[in-house]
């Protein structure tokens, strides 16, 4: 008999083992924890404060946190700590922003999986983050359904305020379409025709030179495409593209490199010398990630966009952000630090508008609010929930104090500018 | 000079020996003999360390080398020739004998040269691909390999395995000429005859148990072991 | 001298076996009850790997094939399911069942060009093919949706809901675990386990070892097809990771932690590192440097996986019980 | 509109072999370590491109810490001994007690190894973008409409330079003879006195010094992130699996197929470009399922 028990010791441990897997959490947090409780008021401010909220927003953040653009991903997320700081200093409405972080890998199964994860066990008042643009699109139709508004701030493809857009989604960032508008109309007011376009050969490069395409000949009837090409992603060797681009004898080369190709397109371009024969228009190829690791071998005279400078406008306000980001991290923010923290800043200004935690009364106050941020006034567009905000062009320049190019010769885009009408996206959506 | 007490060998789950007991003194040629699969080559195997006996000893030179790593037993002065030879197939000749070499400079050691007076024929063919030798050629090659290391106790294994009648009573010869080198060998067989010409002692084997020990002549007189453990 | 034993307590075990199993399936049924949404997804999610895991043992465990790349037959079959769905060709029954068929038609085209070939070869050629699927996919935007994916696939509204959708994945799960089972507990099941432990032997019998090996491949395909389209049903999107060669890896890790030797074996690995991923990723940013290390303390220590570890340790008591040593325990 | 057509069939031609041969050396690369693992330990090290990742970092760190064009120069001759000490722990720490496994435990175990240094790396290197300066600038012009980063001229030569330094350790040296023994009859070169176990952490560290080198020498040319190893890596066992697991020579060739006949589809279906080398991997193994050279196994 006793042999007998030993076995089923065996069995029942295993058993036990698996009723718990399944169990546990189930059990263990059968309902969504409520966000703690909003702290006491210290003191009251008057009639204006009448509102008080009974719990803090709690935010949870779905990025890529493992692989190549963990550059940016860190940047946002360090960004929008930061502002959480200055906003739980002030209080919304007495309530705190709490926040969860989860890492999707690039991989849109992981982030739905992360999202329902957010929504549903943590309870999550609003979602933001989101690298892929996959993910971001996967994500964003089952928020639709769950009516849990969600801010992306990384991926830039036009269709998530474009055709996939709805009520609960936000796109803090400018995307492909207003990056395309924003550089046709930069390079419309120089006295070029000849135009070589190339990029990544995925949706965004694609996306990207299309609109600016579209854009530029409608400013420019007289621009002429001289040749287009697409290379794969993560293209080792960009020699045979720049000969071909020499080869048609533009005079201007607009390319619309992904994140992985960034880096070894500049230094390729830079090899080259490329940007010494013709203007070289590169998307994002300003941005200090980019600049701060190419360090000296980034091709001077290179012109590039990105949606933030730390270093432009020199204004109060960007100096202040700047300043406090560079205290906090020993180093200075990339554009996607700058989405981050204004993304904390929109969806808490939204809060204290709509003066309640109900969710319809957050969207209602977000759609077209409009706040000071680092970079001057930016506003969320009522219908499609775009964030309008500026873009900048530049030309890099070697500058004695660092040991990196910087842009200089700025010129802003207004959001307005760069973001395409109304009329344009309800065509999209067949409205 | 070698001696195995009671050991117990397994193949994973199956047991192979069961409690082989043998010795070899200085000088001598000892011959194992026993059908297939009667456990020769785990013998072998057990005492080189390459299948280590789980229970039961095996003392060489006075020293228990039952837990000793292969490597280390062999530099003690014991040479292998593997059943089927085990030529490394890619490396020349040469270079089979080369990489085995750890002969030093003392007098009467195995170098290249001394190995070609034993086996004249492998000297026309050094440069070839092992892959390439003929049975009797790799057979050569093996025994010639395993003294490169310079042993005083050969053990091999089943050398005449599939030769040419010819080429089996070269090999004897040679072998014969090892032990007036002053080896001693341990030889498995099941060509019977051949070995029993050389062979100072022999050990009959069957299913992992021994089951005769004695000299040739006890052996020849006695027709029942003969008839039932080795077919003759 | 199993048998012997086996004969004496078969019954037990049996039972005793299948105990557990009805237990936890049991539990499982009233899981909409007791789980909160979140969980309840999540056990969806471990059903589907659990299938999608299990049809990759059919040709690895039970055949002896080493499949590096299944991940694209889930794949396949849930981008035909979604592209049926999303296109509106076909009604979502016939859509169901088509696409798991179109992953066989699959594993039947890629497994009948492999088993010629044996061991790692095999092996490598069906990572190579796997990853040509995965790049054709990746770049057929006019199709498949390339980079981005397919979104908001068109499920009917009945199957939304988080609890219509376990009990069809939990109703799906169960029966095809029970047709493997029955697969492999049929003559050719038994005939294909023969093959994997003495293909000389079979073929010298007059076994065509290539049809029944490229059999469990096409079955192992179909499946894996099966549990694609379950995803479908439960996240209404997909994008090609989903059938990159990590995929395959991860769910080759699944089947070797819960023991590739037994029918339940990767299963409870399926469990186990769904429930260590979502533990880890909730709890630590470092979730990879916790999860490679106890994948490598597993792999080490228990090579026969956790279950097969079970089994194992349930022979060897038999063993000793057989043998009359358990005085020890009597004692004790 | 093809940029092609723009081309002088005969320099497109030309520029696209040149363009396929660096393509093909920076994968001989990272392959030639895996051969060599595989051809002798018969581990198939999913690890390898983790080394290879290892190779970059390290060297980006050693040519900072150096600084200038010299800085590279230093980082090219110490990141792979480095690496190949860190291979050296590796192997006896985890390795060694793998090597009679079966052959799908040690394939997922070194792929959780793979998993473990994404980490480490992350932990050690942070996770900005890092490149380090080209140390040839300029072109060199080959033909009329040919010319080739300077750069590329290294990644050209270094490829054969490391063949030929292989073929030379296993054909001229003693303990290359002997790592040819070992890949064949393990057992019989320790029944010779020769402690296989050196041997084969000696034949790891040699691996993990190949994969440290080709990470160090695509360091200048790409961002240096974590994650750089697992892209290349499944190019690269294909490419050693069609060379025939273990020959030397048999990756060599393999690579240039692979190099040049990516760049060629390039030509043909540019969107396509990803296609190709599993395409060209898939005929060649349906065609010589062993590999196109003498597989050593």
């Amino acid at each position: 008999m006793k042999r007998n028990r030993r076995m089923k010791s065996i069995l029942v441990l295993s058993l036990i083992f698996i009723i718990a897997f399944t169990l546990v959490g189930g059990c263990a947090k059968p309902t969504a924890p409520a966000p703690s409780p909003a702290p006491a008021p210290e003191k009251s401010d008057g009639p204006a404060q009448e509102i008080r909220f009974d719990r803090n927003i709690k935010i949870g953040i779905v990025d890529t946190y493992t692989g190549p653009p963990t550059v940016y991903t860190y940047d946002a997320r360090d960004g929008f700590t930061l502002a959480a700081k200055e906003i739980n200093a002030e209080g919304i409405h007495g309530a705190k922003i709490e926040f969860v972080t989860r890492d999707e890998e690039f991989k849109p199964d992981k982030a739905l999986s992360w999202a329902r994860e957010l929504i549903t066990r943590e309870g999550v008042d609003v979602l933001c983050g989101f690298m892929s643009s996959a993910s971001a699109l996967a994500v964003s139709e089952y928020v639709k359904d769950e009516k849990v508004p969600t801010v992306v701030w990384m991926a830039q493809t036009e269709k998530i305020t474009g055709e996939a857009g709805h009520r609960y989604i936000f796109h803090v960032i400018p995307n492909t379409r207003m990056s395309g508008r924003a550089a046709a109309r930069y390079l419309a007011d120089l006295p070029y025709t000849r135009f070589a376009l190339v990029g990544s050969d995925f949706e965004f490069g694609h996306a990207i030179i299309n609109t600016f395409w579209k854009t530029m000949t409608e400013l420019n009837p007289k621009a002429e495409k001289v040749v287009e090409t697409f290379w794969p992603v993560g293209e080792p060797d960009f020699t045979p593209y720049i000969s071909a681009i020499r080869a048609a004898k533009p005079e201007v080369v607009v390319a619309a490199p992904g994140g992985a190709d960034q880096i070894p397109l500049t230094k390729a371009i830079g090899a080259a010398k490329l940007a010494e024969e013709m203007v070289v228009y590169l998307h994002i190829g300003t941005d200090h990630a980019g600049l701060v690791a190419l360090g000296q071998e980034a091709p001077e005279g290179m012109y590039g966009s990105s949606p933030y400078h730390y270093y432009y406008p020199d204004t109060p306000e960007n100096k202040a952000f700047v300043e406090k980001f560079h205290a906090e991290y020993g180093r200075y923010p990339n554009f996607a630090g700058f989405n981050g923290y204004i993304t904390a800043h929109l969806i808490a200004e939204a809060y204290r508008k709509a003066g309640s935690l109900d969710t319809e009364a957050f969207i209602d106050a977000f759609e077209g609010l409009s706040i000071n941020s680092p970079v001057g006034q930016v506003t969320m567009r009522e219908y499609d929930h775009q964030l309008i905000q500026p873009f900048f062009i530049g030309k890099t320049v070697k500058d004695p104090g660092k040991d990196y190019l910087i842009a200089t010769d700025i010129v802003m885009i207004s959001g307005e500018d760069a973001i395409p009408p109304l009329e344009e996206i309800k065509k999209i959506r067949g409205e | 000079m070698l001696e195995a007490k009671e050991i117990h060998a397994y193949y994973g789950l199956s047991h192979i020996l069961f409690g082989v007991s043998l010795e070899v003194k200085k000088g001598e040629i000892v011959c194992v003999l026993g059908r297939n699969g009667a456990g020769k080559t785990t013998i072998m195997r057990s005492i080189m360390g390459l299948t280590p006996p789980r229970q039961g000893q095996v003392i060489f030179k006075g020293k228990d080398i039952t837990r000793t790593p292969v490597h280390k037993i062999a530099q003690m002065g014991m040479g292998f020739v593997a059943d089927n030879r085990r030529i490394f197939p890619d490396l020349t000749v040469e270079e089979n004998l080369d990489i085995a070499s750890r002969g030093g400079q003392q007098k009467g050691a195995w170098n290249k040269e001394k190995i070609f007076t034993l086996f004249p024929a492998l000297k026309n063919i050094t440069s070839r691909r092992g892959g390439y030798c003929s049975g009797g050629e790799q057979q050569m090659l093996a025994v010639a390999r395993a003294l490169m290391g310079n042993p005083d106790f050969l053990l091999l294994d089943e050398p005449t395995e599939g030769l040419a009648p010819l080429v089996v009573r070269e090999l004897m010869e040679q072998i014969g000429r090892l032990r007036e080198e002053g080896l001693s060998i341990l030889m498995a067989e099941q060509n019977v005859r051949s070995a029993l010409k050389l062979a100072n002692r022999v050990y009959v084997i069957d299913r992992g148990e021994v089951r005769f020990q004695g000299t040739v002549e006890e052996l020849e007189a006695n027709e029942e072991i003969s008839k039932k453990y080795l077919l003759v | 001298m199993l048998n012997v034993f086996s004969k004496l307590t078969k019954g037990q075990f049996f039972s005793f076996k299948l105990l557990i199993i009805g237990i936890v399936v049991l539990i499982l049924l009233f899981a909409p009850s007791y789980l909160s949404r979140y969980y309840l997804y999540l056990v969806t999610l471990i059903l589907v790997t659990v299938l999608f895991a299990t049809s990759l043992n059919i040709p690895l465990g039970y055949g002896g094939l080493l499949v590096l790349h299944q991940a694209t037959f889930y794949g396949v079959g849930a981008y035909a399911f979604a592209i049926f769905l999303k296109q509106g060709t076909l009604p979502i029954l016939p859509a169901s069942l088509i696409a798991p068929l179109i992953a066989a038609a699959f594993a039947c085209f890629i497994g009948w060009i492999c088993v010629r070939l044996r061991g790692l070869y095999f092996s490598f050629l069906t990572l190579a093919m796997g990853q040509l699927v995965w790049a054709i996919i990746y770049r057929w935007y006019n199709f498949t949706g390339g980079d981005d994916g397919i979104h908001a696939i068109p499920v009917p509204d009945f199957l939304r809901s988080g609890s219509s959708v376990f009990y069809t994945t939990l109703i799906v799960v169960l029966i095809s675990l029970l047709l493997i089972y029955i697969i492999v507990k049929s003559p050719y099941g038994l005939t294909l386990q023969a093959v994997r432990d003495n293909p000389q032997r079979c073929e010298s019998v007059g076994i065509n070892i290539r049809n029944h090996r490229l059999i469990a491949f096409v079955m192992g395909g179909f499946f894996a097809g099966v549990a694609g389209v379950l995803f479908v049903l439960l996240e209404r999107s997909v994008a090609p990771p989903m059938l990159f060669w990590t995929k395959s890896v991860e769910v080759l890790i699944m089947v070797l932690l819960g023991g590739m030797f037994t029918f339940l074996g990767p299963a409870f690995g399926a469990v186990v590192v769904i429930g260590m991923m979502t533990f880890f990723g909730i709890f630590t940013e470092y979730w990879l440097l916790f999860l490679g290390s106890i994948k490598i303390l597993l792999l080490l220590f228990l090579p026969q996986g956790v279950l097969g570890y079970i089994e194992e340790m349930m022979a060897k008591s038999a063993k000793k019980i057989e043998k009359g040593e358990e005085r020890g325990y009597a004692q004790g | 509109m093809d940029f092609l057509t723009l081309l002088p069939d005969f320099s497109t031609m030309t520029s696209q072999v040149f363009i396929g041969l660096s393509r093909a050396m920076i994968l001989f690369m990272v392959a030639v370590g895996l051969t060599v693992s595989i051809g002798v330990l018969r581990v198939i090290n999913f690890a390898n491109g983790t080394f290879y990742m290892l190779g970059a970092f390290t060297a980006w760190s050693i040519a900072m810490w150096v600084g200038g064009t010299a800085g590279f120069w230093v980082a090219l001759l110490v990141a792979p001994l480095v690496v190949s000490v860190l291979g050296l722990v590796v192997e006896a720490g985890l390795l060694r007690r793998l090597y009679n496994r079966p052959r799908l435990l040690q394939l997922l175990l070194t792929y959780a190894v793979v998993l473990l240094f994404n980490d480490i790396t992350k932990i050690i290197w942070g996770v900005d973008f890092k490149t380090i300066e080209v140390p040839l600038k300029g072109f060199v012009t080959l033909f009329s409409n040919v010319s080739l980063p300077s750069y590329n001229l290294i990644l050209l030569a270094s490829g054969p330079l490391v063949a030929f330094g292989l073929w030379f350790f296993t054909n001229h040296t003693m303990v290359g003879k002997i790592t040819r023994a070992t890949a064949t009859d393990r057992e019989m070169v320790d029944a010779l006195g020769i402690n296989s176990k050196k041997i084969f952490a000696i034949v790891f560290m040699l691996s993990c010094y190949l994969a440290g080198l080709g990470g160090a020498l695509i360091a200048p040319t790409t961002n240096i992130v974590v994650g750089m190893g697992i892209t290349i890596l499944v190019n690269a066992v294909l490419v050693v699996v069609v060379g025939g697991l273990g020959n030397i020579w048999g990756t060599f060739l393999a690579s240039i197929i692979f190099g040049v006949g990516e760049s060629f589809g390039l030509l043909i279906a540019p969107r396509f470009a990803i296609v190709f080398p599993f395409a060209i991997a898939t005929v060649l193994l349906i065609l010589r399922p062993t590999g196109i050279m003498k597989s050593v196994w």
